[in-house]
């Protein structure tokens, strides 16, 4: 009864997690122009379907299958292979699913920073090999018996694992990639391209945030252990606080409360409480949402500003950025083991290698895959094709057919 | 025949098409437009990044009429679409040789 | 074991009804203008966000804290204290989240009365108000130990604690106001403003439905009470029938189905039903929701053209009047104690005590409030910006940059 | 406590296929016109309201009650009797709210094909019989303890049940409607008639899929069979499958990855893998959504080339030759039983009698009931109602107020 | 040069625009319009209150075309456009002084 | 006055409208239009048919000025609206009789 009560969470929350690709898709296509709504749709449908094959036949085995020597699992491909090394209180399956709707959560997040003008093709092999190899390796390290694991890094649901290494692919995707026309004037400085539906976009955030109480909670694996509870209310109050303060901060900015910037507050916030949400408290939590909610801000404008990279949907910031800075701050939090707990330096410091070691992975594999596509298969549509839209020159589609639109004018 | 081609607020459409139909002027074409001039535009912000959008939503209205009936239609839309405030619109005449109703096929003034 | 059943259960339904935000946020969206949406956004979100917060810290403590004579609690701000004396069997977390989003909700009914004309400012400090002290003063009354729960008040899910004060306030608040311009022609007829996207009111309607079955059943606070499945049933079958009278009557009344209408009729179930819908049968619920689909119809039409108050959504008379009645009924319809089932005048005496009490404490609270912000801050935008719109007026954006709009048109 | 176990689960999976009826109103919405999308609405709306008052009413005990020799139930009509005889392990309100939202499932499959052209009165009708009478005889028969029951026909959570019979009725109502003013070209030549929305239909895809992690897993009807876990990864594999393979051969035949049909190929992945989640492994999942992917390409453009019927969702090919496929592929791939695993072509015969059995039942039913709709009420608008659209003929409502829209023109 | 302006139903703009192309004249500007006229507009509800729509779709088409042309393209469009009941749209000839192709910088008749 | 109409590609009219600006032409009314001519249309796909979009969006800019300005402005937007590729557009000159601001009664040329 015990293992149907810890299934029985599992899988609730396998399906809340399922439900975040609705969100990422209403996001980052509400957060850009109506001519790539369809395109962005197929890169998030077509990634999670192609991820979960993939991952189901590769990816697992490499998170976790058996270790060779901490860095990668080498048993169960095709799940053809008991994980009886996992010491699970849940039917492998349950795990595998659980363990797959993640892996496509990490592929997802890099389609918004390179949405408007990445090649449909090339996104999809990236797809495959995120979910296939490099999400899986840091998923090893961390989660999977691996070294960053016995060093004593603590990434409770993956502000690292899952969402640094979406957020430093998404940084260099969207930097090989090249901003999309009109993006900066000729001295550099950007412009704004608004989205083509904020409604959608705030739906999306909704649908995200409703997720993460699968994300964070479900991370237990377990519906017995009552920390469940502790994990919601910081997971709930970190994205409140982190909305709060965007919300606030862009008012005192740039002249009156930014409503994109305040939805992305709030997933800064959960990015954030992400890899602590077990280990910290309340105050613990609206702290870090709080600085996630003043994080974002300055983040969304550093990479614009002065990376001058171009990020539509400020996927860098919030999961890279705020992923990051939730994992330092575990050290700094935790109850047990936090800097202003009592615990010393000693946590930060093993946070601190974790984060590094995820960013020069990631960095790494994905420059050279996303160097490769571009001398293959190309990375990016032609100037022609991304005037058109990508629904146009991709789909051959209309995602609004009933409806008189802008053309192609953007606000430049 | 002239046509009378209006660009006025979004919202004195409605009241200026009704008092043209008090007027028995019933026929006309209306589309959404953007329009700039002395009006001042507005300054918009996303996520960090001031824009200006200085197109404003009009409404144009196009009424083909007889000559005779030009003057007393233009002194009731000015009277009606007026606010006083910068933005309120012009009216352009410009003529117009022949009208066709689809329907019957009259032409000329018959068929306005 | 049994505690984390029954902790799952309070999670989940919390997750379900922090929903219910994403549902109103599209209700109240689509059934007002385009020149708004992102505003309308912002109040259910920042409200949510800022809510959560003082909730936390303040509402809960006042609601649930060691009582003061069955008035308002006194112990437990920001949660720093135990709440023993509650007598829980789940966490006191899982207890906190989920009244916490059951708190939000209560707060959110008003942003929808009160929408397109509210200045932003004055309706985050409204909400602030009613979550930290109006609304957990009345939950302190009915479930915190306080007097109307000593009388024997039933009011099982909130048709009281939660829908009527958050109709109260709304009537309140929309009155204080004044109409939309336009909303009234000078002999005070009603005009119609269609609202901008049926599909996204229906979809917000759909989803609350769904949240729903978190707040009624939920509710139990309990898994292990098997009453849930009934209390899922009473909830499911009051919304059909409310949406069925009200389909019927709008058809007879107006010459057609009416969409609106028909989708308002559902929620009127909704809110009728949970007061009572742990304590009533399958015929009393069928009951109860075909009288809110009668109601429905009449509310709508007496808030706007007897009392001249202009509620674009419809919210005074989903959540007031249909919450009201949903409280009376359970004096009717209660098999146990109920008019019906032999058990006297007695608890309908109880009820209207409660709804009385209720009413009194909201109208005279709300009143102060917003006459209060109607003084300092100011409550309404000016007549330029309600024209522009919102959105550009206090957000500086548009919510569909890429579709051709009709200006500021309305019909009338 | 197993009861509550078995209870929570039930109830969860109840609350996730209610929300498929949002998945389906979006998808539906998304994938017509704008003209119509209030009308689509209120059909899904409105028909899943009065089907749960008549399923309850009726349905319930025809599907449910003692069975008469296995042909339908004859008991329990108003749930006024007790349902021992059923030895359920859950309250017998959670199974009757988990089979009525089943119910309204199936009904609500034959609104998207009938899309855009039928009278609303008449689709009500056509509701309240396919509820009451025509599923729950083919739900007796399979669920109820029914001849195919005894037989050994296996459909575990409906491919047959629910989809084919749903898509069966579907094809019956879009051949007696007739197409769609213009679908057609007088050599009978289909016409692109795009979609007014593919952003919604997307989240309405996604919802579906969402759904049915409650569908599949959930028709155990127990929380405590392990086996739920193994349901969702065959449901999550087969939808995926079905997606990546529809998404290649659409690029392969038409040129270009269409999205609308790689959507369909995961709707048409989880109808196939319905029927035999429970007794597949992970290949045979992927065999059975694979194969899905291939017939909904040949399906739709069977349906629409061959039969000259217009299916504007594609809900003919999805559900019934899906379903009808699905339903055989356990004859198949079942581990237990399956012509690959040993076990003969015995079950694929009972599988295929199944089948039959009930096409010859539904085909025969909807027939005789839409040809008397047809005569009596009738079944088709007007001419000029279809033209002006259903939302204003049907319901005098305009769905999108305050957008431009490119009037009736269609794209042929 | 003269512009000729037909205010259509949206349904025949497809079948108009193929007949024009067949007869060489490929080159017209669309924009999707409202319009009110003989024609009765319809009521509509939105949560208990009635409203009339009169403002109805149409469909304007804009050629500018040579002067010899005129004629026999107003008589193709009424051919095409007509349903016979009212609605069916009005067609307006006006002058045109000059035209130039952006692109070439061509000017006048060449232009078109 | 004339009015001179130009149909460019969307993609131009900031630029345009901008460069307009610059010379002190500040009063333009814009519309969102869909058009054709020697430009090819697209073939789209939708659920296995394909299509054409043969209508590409375009934007109509019209503004109505003094005759002695034609020339300039007309030059202006030839060189700031043209890509060199086919689908660049075209200007029309047309005659206006009149003019009148909405908000002062002016008539004339005053009035622009
Ligand atoms: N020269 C012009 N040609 C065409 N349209 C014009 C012209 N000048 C103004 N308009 C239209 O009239 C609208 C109002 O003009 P504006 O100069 O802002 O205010 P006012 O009419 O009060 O002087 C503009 O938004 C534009 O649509
Ligand atoms: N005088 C007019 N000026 C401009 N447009 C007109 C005029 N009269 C009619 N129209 C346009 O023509 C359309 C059809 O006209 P209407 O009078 O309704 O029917 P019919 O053309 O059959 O007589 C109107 O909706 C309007 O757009
Ligand atoms: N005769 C015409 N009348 C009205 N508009 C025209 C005409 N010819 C072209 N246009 C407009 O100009 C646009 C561009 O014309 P096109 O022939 O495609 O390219 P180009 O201008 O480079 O020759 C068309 O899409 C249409 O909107």
């Amino acid at each position: 009864m015990e293992m149907a009560i810890d299934t029985i969470w599992v899988l609730l929350a396998t399906f809340l997690v399922f439900l975040m690709h609705a969100g990422f898709t209403m996001v980052e296509t509400g957060f850009t122009r109506a001519k790539n709504a369809g395109n962005i749709i197929m890169k998030n449908f077509a990634g999670y379907s192609s991820g979960v094959l993939v991952y189901t036949a590769v990816g697992f085995a490499i998170m976790f299958g058996v270790s060779s020597s901490g860095v990668f699992g080498t048993s169960g491909f095709f799940v053809n292979d008991t994980f009886d090394h996992l010491g699970l209180t849940v039917p492998t399956y349950a795990f595998l699913i659980f363990q797959t709707v993640f892996a496509a959560t990490a592929a997802t997040i890099v389609s918004g920073a390179m949405a408007e003008r990445t090649k449909f093709s090339a996104y999809l092999l990236y797809t495959l090999a995120i979910t296939a190899i490099i999400y899986p390796v840091v998923g090893h390290w961390v989660w999977g018996g691996g070294w960053l694991d016995d060093l004593g890094f603590i990434d409770f649901a993956g502000s690292t694992v899952v969402h640094s290494v979406g957020g430093w692919a998404a940084l260099v995707g969207a930097s090989v990639l090249g901003a999309r026309k009109g993006k900066f004037t000729k001295d550099g400085t950007p412009n704004a391209i608004p989205g083509h539906s904020i409604t959608l976009g705030a739906l999306g955030v909704f649908i995200l945030w409703f997720g993460w109480f699968g994300f964070n909670p479900g991370s237990t694996l377990s519906g017995l252990d009552l920390s469940i509870a502790s994990i919601a209310v910081t997971t709930n109050i970190s994205a409140a606080a982190g909305a709060v303060v965007a919300m606030m901060l862009s008012s005192w900015r740039y002249g009156k409360p930014d409503v994109g910037l305040t939805l992305n507050g709030a997933l800064a916030g959960l990015v954030a409480i992400t890899a602590g949400c077990a280990d910290v408290n309340i105050l613990g939590a609206m702290m870090i949402g709080a600085g996630s909610g003043i994080l974002i801000i300055f983040g969304v404008e550093f990479i614009e500003r002065v990376l001058h990279v171009d990020d539509p949907v400020g996927a860098i910031a919030v999961h890279g950025i705020c992923g990051i800075y939730g994992t330092l701050m575990v050290g700094v939090f935790a109850i047990d083991g936090g800097l202003l707990y009592g615990g010393g330096i000693a946590l930060l410091g093993v946070q601190a290698i974790g984060v590094i070691a995820v960013a020069i992975w990631t960095l790494t594999t994905t420059f050279v895959l996303f160097k490769a596509l571009k001398a293959t298969v190309g990375l990016r549509v032609s100037v022609k094709e991304e005037e058109d839209g990508l629904d146009l020159s991709e789909h051959g589609m209309e995602a609004y057919a009933d409806f008189v639109q802008r053309g192609s004018e953007i606000s430049y | 025949m002239k046509k009378i081609t209006c660009i006025i607020r979004p919202s004195k459409l409605e009241h200026v098409k009704e008092c043209l139909g008090r007027e028995g002027i019933k026929g006309m074409t209306v589309t959404h437009v953007i329009g700039c001039g002395l009006q001042k535009g507005k300054t918009a912000q996303y996520r960090g990044n001031l824009y200006e959008i200085d197109l404003l939503p009009k409404v144009k209205l196009e009424l083909v009429v007889l000559d005779e009936n030009v003057d007393k239609i233009i002194k009731l839309i000015v009277a009606e679409a007026k606010t006083g405030e910068i933005g309120d619109g012009k009216i352009f005449v410009s003529p117009v040789e022949n009208a066709i109703r689809i329907r019957t096929s009259e032409e000329g003034e018959t068929a306005l």
